[in-house]
């Protein structure tokens, strides 16, 4: 266990060197100058020059390419030119908003998507079924750029009953950052009013970002579902008379569960990945809104950084699923 | 002795009972139908648009200040834009953008992606462990963050959107490939096709090709919807189609700053999208349940 | 008096593509309290869905039950309603099933299995479910009397950990953590390699005889039928031609199917006997043949097997389906 | 530590846990602090370096000239130059000796006094990290001629006459010496810890800052300056929010949860600025919007292509497109720069003189194509983009739209070869400096954004470095015609127009000023206060 989990780690590295040379040939291949963006409009030439120099844009590429695979050794990821500040210190400010995102619409994906699979399952080829799985690619189908507008104006905008945006209301103090997450401190410090305000602020935008999640978790559930009813041990079970809501809710489900985790692991990286759009119409300070904006502006540093991150994030997700894998089923469990 | 020899009916029999049991399986789910129903429309839309929108030049740039942000109406069924023109007309018209985009896409990956699949799931070894590599290193890549880059370092522009879409779409198939043909190696046919001396090009082309079509060509349907979402995507961070072509996600990152108040601009190209996502998900999610059906996952 | 399980004109189709499939088709069968019966037929002939029909596990649909009934102990099992079915598969029939492997959830240990089955069985049979240590207990008692050693240790395990014999007598003791009366046995030692289907069989018949079960076994192999029943039924495409003593039926089958069937077997004893397959096919019950389902396939049709559908009647102390019943020399 | 008594925010905020999202109440309007009140402002654009001597843009400008102060202020409209940290200053006769004597009051937000020191140090600092506001005195001003002469005077010896010097100082802003030098680090000038933190004297300190989402500041109750509503209506603070999308912005300001926005659509404008309860403020900017064409590449290399595209242009489309709310350029020169003539024969629509001057060209019967590049994400210039399309169809010319990211575009418009035909350009003046404008059109000016025409034209030069250091008024503005009239006369850039500066806000905000010399978004908050029980 402890080799496998070594050797992963290794070939993790070993990716990551590989996303750093695809983030870097992607960001070099066009005649960029973020330094003219940093020295500001009215700057003169040397200006920009002094300021290509300070970020070591006036070197060759490939000694730019050492230099920064030379920092990445020390957890340095370069620094942003329009923060001016280190990516590693952007990238601490702003992630920790987008894992909350990400985290909430993972548990809202698993929430519901587990026990619609299953009723689809359950009630295969029946009108619920045909809503559910019409429900499901509908939820992969609708632009969550455009329908997060449409809930934004629906719910902030004409109801009035949700925030529009941002993560807390102006004068709200943030709880006492413990993680950054404002869920999770604010809980932490049982400052109630403050976990209210955090959550109504973050039910859309995670909404939003848990639909292809969900439907995904939906459609393998389903599957699973039915691939598990279907097997010999379910006929087993009821064939001793076991009840079929047993059968269904806690045999079944435990079958289930691996292929969800899976989902989850594979789904985590994408996810963090389409933060992007939601963050963008929900203006979520998180890493999407940070790569979005940085790369409009031809800051390749923090877009690198955000690739590099959310690779990381999908590599390790990969391997915990691995691992939990082998935890979970015994048929891997004592297996080499 | 033409009188004897047996028809085309009965020479494929097999194939056509096939067929016919696909069909039978396809027309039984709503859903599928409904997903077919809408990629024929689609289709139709994107081949004959030019010839049924009322304002066709509205797509290549006329202006029409006078009548700007009109709401549905008989002359302008989904209402106008900012500059005047037939939302309606461009609506449909954008179709053909679309379907242009997904294919293209989608084909790009499948070219890259199955032929690399192939080499790495049959030859195994170390061109496997090299070719899954890399792709490992690619679908490790967050799709929208690395297209975002390209583009961002391109340029916007419905090409430079679709070669970045291409290069974080094909790792997706090279998995899909990899997996069948590994399995597909060991199976007795392509032993004894081995044991017999057949070429390595002849039974990658004439054993595992053809029985890995149907996972391709279930994948493949499914993802011109995505790609077409994903395209749309970027053009509403505002890396999509150079105006003054019509395009879906462009058209709604424009028409988000109307919102609610002229709700009609960013609605249907925004539902467009949808139901054309839709369909062609149904339709592959259809196809996979007559095609697949061992693989219906995630 | 009643039959302990009585089928009675018991048809059953399944809807699918290209129309309905009748896969059974006017089954008539009874089988008395303590008795021993086989049934035998090549793959596909129905003799695993009516195993199932036994207990209601063909899900309807796509099957459709177009006649006839099932009564267990005078009871209708086609009309039970949930918790009636609950009981009848606890504490009435009992089923174990071809591959152990398979039949055994890969997820849940030995343990967790067997006392969700036993706790299942207590609430089928109206009493408060045990708690779980309780019913562990229960447990290793019935591991033990599979004949299964250190049943302790093994309910921790998981069912891959465990070889083909052990698991299909972990099947068997889940069967037997009820109170069944009949023993319904699908193919129990078909996935089993030869040796360990010796000792199987074995089990089963001692099980059997100890608790005075009645047991249905299913099998294509008439040697392990012939191992452990008395009687013998013959199943042909969904119907049955021939039900009759096993002695009698090795001896003088009446149909030609069982003929056919007897002269595929070959025999080690007699090496100058020559194994004969059946020619032809089993039919395609979309279209099943007219008449006798058997008659393409005959050797001895006439035109009267392909008018009229044989029915099951009494020749020569057994039950047979065929119109040239009394022209099959013995 | 203030306490805030916000009461539907809280109960919204406690009754969510129950999902008790509670309907909103329409006469809340603002954030109170006590009996004052915090007024909330809502613009798209971040503060990512809040550092005065490093950035500025107008939502980074807002707020340090809210926590900062300078020598002297610009106010009103049209622009002036009033005293501020400076009581007074003075000037030798050709004007290369600049002398600013301080008022003995001001100090920073720790208690440390203002002194000579504090300015110099900060001119210092400004001009040797060469970032941001340096280019205006660089070329003028060696950090080793500004002198501290004593508590209360600075003086600036300058290299050379330069009559618009004091036109700059309003944009440089005085840091805490002390403060700063506490926190350099790798001798940086402080720049690492000023990015998110302050180090002034100016009517707001720092509360919070989250550069890209919200921006709080507290009023400082003893500001030096004092409070120009007085103390009793003065904010208790201020809050920048930033909100991306125009929709977005609007709901909050229509809710009440903004009590002023900014970067309206013009459409939306013209709904809500009769909306009930909502203000609006629309004023002539001084933001110059022109197409730049590459003069030495292409068919735009001939100068009758340009002047046939200037004839083709539909100006018109132009102010349409912003509702009304734009003046067409008469000159090359925005109104409000010294120096400003009405240039005669501006290019106007007229599709004839357009075709006759194609027909002079080399291209006479067009059929050639055109690349349009605008910075990407913006929606006037690609709407712009079109009508230039649509303009130019009549004389069979093509138009390819481009958006490209700021970054890419200026990249390429460095240099001659690869400039593009035609590109969008807005210029914002920082001051009145009517050399800055001048100089866009010098060969000084190949490689900057503003010098994308890369027209060459040794008369231009000649008039704008003569005009620079001339320090009679008349001849400069003399000067100064001449090179509107050359300039127009050459048609590097198709002269756009003006788009006005707009803002919403409640009917209970006062204290707004226009002053055009602010960028576009850009308030004086220091006025500001909230009339409303």
């Amino acid at each position: 266990m402890i080799l496998f989990v070594l050797k992963r780690v290794a070939l993790t590295g070993l990716m990551l060197f590989g996303l750093v040379c695809i983030t870097f040939t992607v960001s070099n291949v066009a005649p960029s100058d973020p330094a003219a963006l940093a020295a500001g409009p009215d700057a003169t030439r040397d200006m920009v020059e002094t300021i290509r120099r300070e970020y070591g844009l006036d070197r060759p590429l490939p000694e730019q390419f050492v230099r920064y695979l030379g920092g990445l050794l020390q957890g340095d990821l370069g620094r942003s030119i329009v923060t001016t500040r280190p990516v590693t210190q952007d990238l601490a400010r702003y992630f920790p908003a987008t894992l909350e995102l990400v985290l909430l619409s993972m548990t809202l994906g698993v929430l519901v998507g587990v026990p619609m699979g299953m009723v689809s399952a359950v009630l295969k080829n029946r009108a619920p079924d045909h809503a559910t799985r019409f429900v499901a690619v509908s939820l992969v189908a609708l632009p969550a750029f455009w329908f997060g507008i449409l809930l934004q104006l629906l719910f902030s905008v004409q109801l009035e009953w949700l925030p529009t945006s941002g993560r807390l209301e102006v004068a709200t103090p943030p709880p006492p950052p413990l993680t950054g997450m404002l869920l999770f401190d604010s809980l932490a410090s049982g400052q109630w009013a403050t976990f209210g305000d955090a959550l109504s602020h973050a039910v859309l935008p995670a909404l939003v970002l848990s639909f292809p999640c969900l439907a995904s978790i939906l459609r393998v559930n389903r599957a699973e579902m039915i691939e598990v009813l279907g097997s010999d041990y379910v006929t087993a079970a009821r064939a001793h008379g076991i009840s079929r809501l047993r059968v269904v809710c806690v045999l079944a489900l435990r079958n289930a569960m691996l292929p969800t985790l899976a989902i989850i692991g594979l789904r985590w990286g994408w996810m963090l990945g389409s933060t992007v759009l939601v963050e963008t119409v929900f203006d979520w300070p998180g890493i999407g809104l940070y790569a979005v904006s940085s790369a409009i502006a031809g800051d390749f540093k923090p877009v690198m950084g955000v690739t590099l991150l959310i690779g990381l994030n999908f590599m390790i997700a990969n391997l915990i699923v691995d691992i939990l894998y082998g935890v979970l089923d015994p048929r891997l469990r004592t297996a080499p | 002795m033409s009188a004897t020899r047996p028809s085309f009916a009965q020479r494929h029999a097999a194939t056509l009972r096939q067929l016919r049991f696909y069909a039978w399986s396809f027309g039984r789910s709503p859903s599928s139908m409904l997903g077919l129903a809408i990629v024929a429309l689609f289709f139709a839309l994107a081949a004959f648009g030019p010839w049924i929108v009322p304002y066709p030049l509205d797509a290549t740039g006329a202006m029409n200040l006078g009548n700007r942000l009109k709401p549905p109406s008989a002359a302008h069924w989904f209402g106008t834009d900012e500059m005047g023109n037939d939302l309606y007309s461009r609506v449909i018209l954008a179709t053909r953008t679309s379907l242009w985009v997904g294919l293209t896409i989608v084909g790009a990956a499948t070219v890259v992606g199955v032929p690399l699949g192939i080499a790495a799931g049959y030859f195994g070894g170390a061109v496997r462990a090299a070719i899954m590599r890399v792709t490992d290193v690619f679908l490790s890549v967050p799709g929208i963050v690395l297209a975002l880059a390209i583009v961002a370092a391109l340029g916007p522009g419905i090409l430079n959107g679709i070669i970045a879409l291409a290069i974080v779409w094909w790792p997706g198939y090279v998995r899909l490939v990899e997996a069948k043909a590994l399995a597909l190696r060991n199976e007795p046919f392509v032993e004894a096709a081995r044991a017999v001396g057949a070429s390595h090009a002849r039974i990658l082309a004439v054993h595992i090709l053809p029985n890995c079509t149907s996972p391709i060509i279930v994948k493949a349907s499914m993802d011109m919807g995505l790609a077409m979402l994903a395209a749309a995507s970027l053009g509403f961070i505002g890396l999509g189609a150079k105006p003054p072509a019509p395009e879906w996600g462009a058209m709604i990152s424009v028409a988000r700053t109307y919102m609610p108040n002229w709700w009609w601009y960013a609605v249907f190209p925004g539902f467009a999208i949808y139901l054309t996502v839709l369909g062609f998900n149904l339709f592959g999610d259809g196809l996979r349940d007559i095609l697949d059906p061992k693989s219906s996952r995630g | 008096m009643t039959a302990l399980l009585d089928i009675s004109d018991y048809r059953l189709a399944f809807d699918g593509f290209e129309g309905r499939a009748h896969v059974l088709d006017g089954i008539d069968l009874r089988v008395a309290a303590g008795e021993s019966v086989g049934i035998v037929g090549e793959t596909g002939c129905g003799k695993s869905v009516l195993a199932r029909s036994i207990t209601r596990l063909v899900d309807t649909p796509p099957g459709r039950v177009l006649s006839g009934h099932i009564r267990f102990a005078g009871e209708d099992v086609l009309a039970m309603d949930q918790r009636a079915l609950a009981r009848l598969r606890g504490h009435g029939v009992a089923m174990i099933f071809q591959d152990p492997m398979t039949y055994l959830n890969p997820v849940f240990s030995i343990g967790s299995q067997l006392i969700d089955v036993i706790r299942a069985h207590d609430r089928a049979a109206g009493q408060r479910m045990r708690p779980r240590v309780a019913a562990r207990a229960a447990a290793a008692e019935v591991l033990g009397a599979v004949r299964l050693p250190e049943p302790d240790r093994l309910l921790d395990r998981y069912p891959h950990e465990l070889s083909g014999g052990m698991r299909q007598r972990v099947l068997i003791a889940m069967a037997l953590t009820g109170t069944p009366r009949l023993l319904v046995a699908d193919e129990p030692t078909t996935a089993l390699d030869v040796t360990i289907q010796a000792q199987v069989l074995r089990l089963i018949g001692e099980l059997v005889a100890e608790r005075g079960l009645a047991l249905l076994l299913i099998s294509h192999d008439l040697g392990v039928i012939g191992a452990l029943c008395r009687r013998i039924v013959v199943m042909y495409a969904g119907t049955v031609v021939e039900d009759a003593d096993a002695a009698a039926l090795f001896d003088r089958p009446r149909h030609p199917y069982t003929r056919g069937l007897l002269a595929a077997v070959p025999d080690l004893a007699r090496p100058d006997h020559r194994a004969r397959p059946i020619p032809g096919h089993i039919p395609n019950l979309l279209a099943p043949p007219p008449g006798c389902r058997f008659h393409p396939r005959c050797p001895l049709a006439v035109a009267r097997c392909i008018a009229e559908k044989p029915a099951l009647r009494e020749v020569d102390g057994r039950r047979v389906a065929c119109h040239r019943a009394e022209d099959i020399a013995a | 530590m203030t306490h805030f008594t916000i009461g539907r925010r809280s109960a919204i905020a406690a009754g969510v846990g129950a999902a008790g999202l509670l309907a909103a109440d329409p006469a809340r309007a603002f954030e109170r602090d006590g009996n004052r009140k915090i007024m909330v402002f809502a613009g798209g654009q971040p503060v990512p370096v809040l550092d005065p001597h490093v950035r500025y843009d107008w939502s980074t400008r807002m707020i340090q000239q809210s926590v900062y102060d300078a020598l002297a202020k610009y106010v009103n409209d049209p622009p002036q130059i009033v005293p501020w940290l400076a009581e007074r200053w003075e000037t030798n006769a050709d004007q290369t000796v600049w002398t600013f004597h301080l008022v003995g009051n001001a100090k920073f937000h720790n208690g440390d006094p203002l002194d000579a020191e504090a300015v110099r140090y900060s001119f210092e600092r400004g001009l040797r990290l060469n970032k941001g506001v340096a280019w205006m005195l660089k070329d003028v001003l060696a950090p080793e001629a500004i002198q501290a002469l004593d508590v209360r005077t600075v003086r600036f010896t300058l290299t050379r006459p330069m009559p618009s010097f004091l036109t700059f100082i309003p944009l440089w802003f005085i840091v805490n010496p002390k403060q700063v030098q506490a926190n350099v680090a790798n001798n940086d000038w402080g720049e690492a810890w000023l990015t998110t933190n302050a180090a002034g004297s100016g009517p707001f300190r720092l509360r919070r800052f989250e550069p890209q989402s919200i921006i709080h500041l507290d009023a400082v109750a003893d500001y030096w300056k004092g409070w120009p509503q007085g103390e009793q209506r003065r904010l208790s603070g201020f809050i920048y929010r930033i909100v991306r999308e125009p929709a977005a912005r609007r709901a909050l300001l229509q809710r009440g949860e903004a009590d002023m926005i900014t970067e309206i659509p013009a459409d939306d404008f013209e709904q809500l600025k009769t909306a009930r309860g909502i203000r609006p403020a629309d004023h002539r900017g001084m933001t110059t919007f022109a197409i730049t064409m590459n003069t030495t590449k292409g068919p735009t290399a001939d100068i009758n292509v340009r002047k046939a595209i200037a004839h083709a242009f539909d100006y018109d489309a132009l102010i349409q497109i912003h509702n009304g709310a734009a003046t067409l350029m008469t000159s090359p020169f925005p109104e409000a720069i010294p120096g400003h003539v009405q240039v005669p024969g501006m290019p106007r629509r007229d599709l004839d003189r357009a075709r006759q001057f194609l027909a002079q060209s080399r291209f006479a019967s067009g059929g050639f194509e055109l690349e349009y590049v605008h910075v990407q994400g913006l929606e006037d210039p690609r709407r712009i983009g079109l009508t230039l399309l649509n303009s130019l169809q009549p004389l069979n010319i093509r138009v390819n739209i481009v958006a490209q990211p700021w970054p890419t575009m200026v990249s390429r418009g460095s240099r001659a070869e690869t400039a593009p035909d035609m590109v969008s350009v807005y210029v914002t003046p920082v001051s009145t400096d009517p050399d800055v404008i001048a100089g866009k059109y010098h060969t000084r000016a190949h490689g900057n954004f503003w010098g994308m025409h890369h027209l060459t034209d040794q008369q231009v030069n000649a008039w704008v470095d003569a005009a620079r250091v001339e320090t009679d008024e008349a001849k400069r503005n003399q000067l100064y015609a001449d090179i509107q009239r050359r300039v127009v006369d050459l048609q590097p850039e198709v002269f756009g127009m003006l788009a006005n500066r707009r803002w919403l806000m409640r009917d209970h905000v006062r204290g707004f000023a226009y002053c055009p010399l602010r960028l576009t978004g850009e308030i004086d908050v220091h006025p500001m206060w909230i009339d409303a029980a």
